[in-house]
């Protein structure tokens, strides 16, 4: 299945994207696609365990089942205000 | 009324306070946060704040509704700037306007304190030799 | 700056905000009291205050002086109205700017506390069938 | 000794006056004026333990003794803000 990831801050820049397609195995979870991601974007290993997950904009937890059609984003601790 | 705008120009403060206040309100109270000039004893040259914009809106409008059913606030404006804030510019404003003055501290105090935890935007400072992203963590 | 001001005359909240916060000023935040139109169940037409003038400015003083001192704010603007105030219109704005903004939401909260314990000032409310002073010991 | 008395708010309407000449016997002190007063404007019997206390524009104790020229001005409870 297919899902679109958005990529914010600090971890679009170690991603090097801010969107894309992406396919993912039925039944993967939030955390999957994270474990996944790590290991194809190095330069982000050093945010890992601070990065926070977003399914269709609303914050998620990693044992999250992933759909087809899915918008996760990916993103560091925020900083506004 | 009850707003709340994510932004690339100026925050006008007066326009925002202008509608402040029904006369059943005893209190308003307005928090502007502003670029600073310094950050960890380096000269700050100005801001640039990314935003994730559909979701840094139902999360500020979250946080809103909830200060207004838990204080009973009668009014109440956030505007969050994105892109270059330049050096003394406001980057957020929030106004509120209540019948008792404790109601308005409490939902300006608990707006800005989520704000800056929940809402998916990133505020990356530049120096004349670089540039870094804030981390909010320390 | 620094400024306290007793005034018969409309309070600008604009031209008082308009001086607040340096470069290194990361949050200014403004309190504006005004007068409500009910006051237990009753309507309220206009208040008046009255004040025991230069004592009420040396209280303020004092009161902006600890604040001050005690939370290290930039700047701190005080204007307190007197005479006859109508509904809807601001008694009293305080607007302070300091660096973090811990420090302005704890000398702003002190500052109004303050002011309605000790400075000589009377508020009076004015209804269609009559006239009160309000306490505040209630 | 003459001092000067001032009244405010629901003090000066009990009392009828805002501003007078007052002699007191040496030695007096705040608290010896306040029952002077209070015997003299029996209005001010119903605020009589709230009553607030200023010499020369600085609030005072009832223990002070009082000087001759003193301004001191007594009102209810404040209300501003």
């Amino acid at each position: 299945m297919t899902i679109t990831l958005k990529a914010f801050a600090a971890a679009a820049e170690a991603c090097g994207f801010r969107d894309r397609e992406f396919d993912v195995p039925e039944g993967d979870t939030v955390g999957d696609l994270v474990d996944l991601l790590a290991a194809s974007y190095p330069g982000l290993l050093p945010m890992r365990t601070d990065l926070l997950i977003a399914v269709n904009e609303e914050y998620s937890e990693t044992g999250r089942r992933l759909a087809d059609g899915d918008v996760v984003a990916v993103f560091p601790p925020v900083s506004g205000g | 009324m009850v707003k709340v705008t994510l932004q690339k120009e100026a925050i006008n403060t007066q326009a925002a306070l202008a509608g402040a206040g029904t006369d059943a309100d005893g209190a308003i109270l307005a928090f502007i946060g502003r670029a600073r000039n310094f950050s960890q004893g380096r000269e700050v040259l100005r801001l640039e704040y990314e935003v994730y914009e559909p979701m840094a809106k139902k999360e500020l409008e979250k946080i809103v509704g909830e200060a207004v059913a838990r204080w009973k606030v009668t009014h109440c404006i956030v505007i969050h700037r994105y892109g270059t804030v330049g050096i003394g510019e406001p980057s957020i404003l929030i106004a509120v306007s209540s019948p008792h003055r404790d109601a308005a501290f409490q939902a300006v105090r608990y707006i800005i304190d989520t704000v800056k935890k929940t809402v998916p935007i990133w505020k990356k400072e530049f120096f004349a030799d670089g540039e870094v992203w804030v981390s909010e963590r320390s």
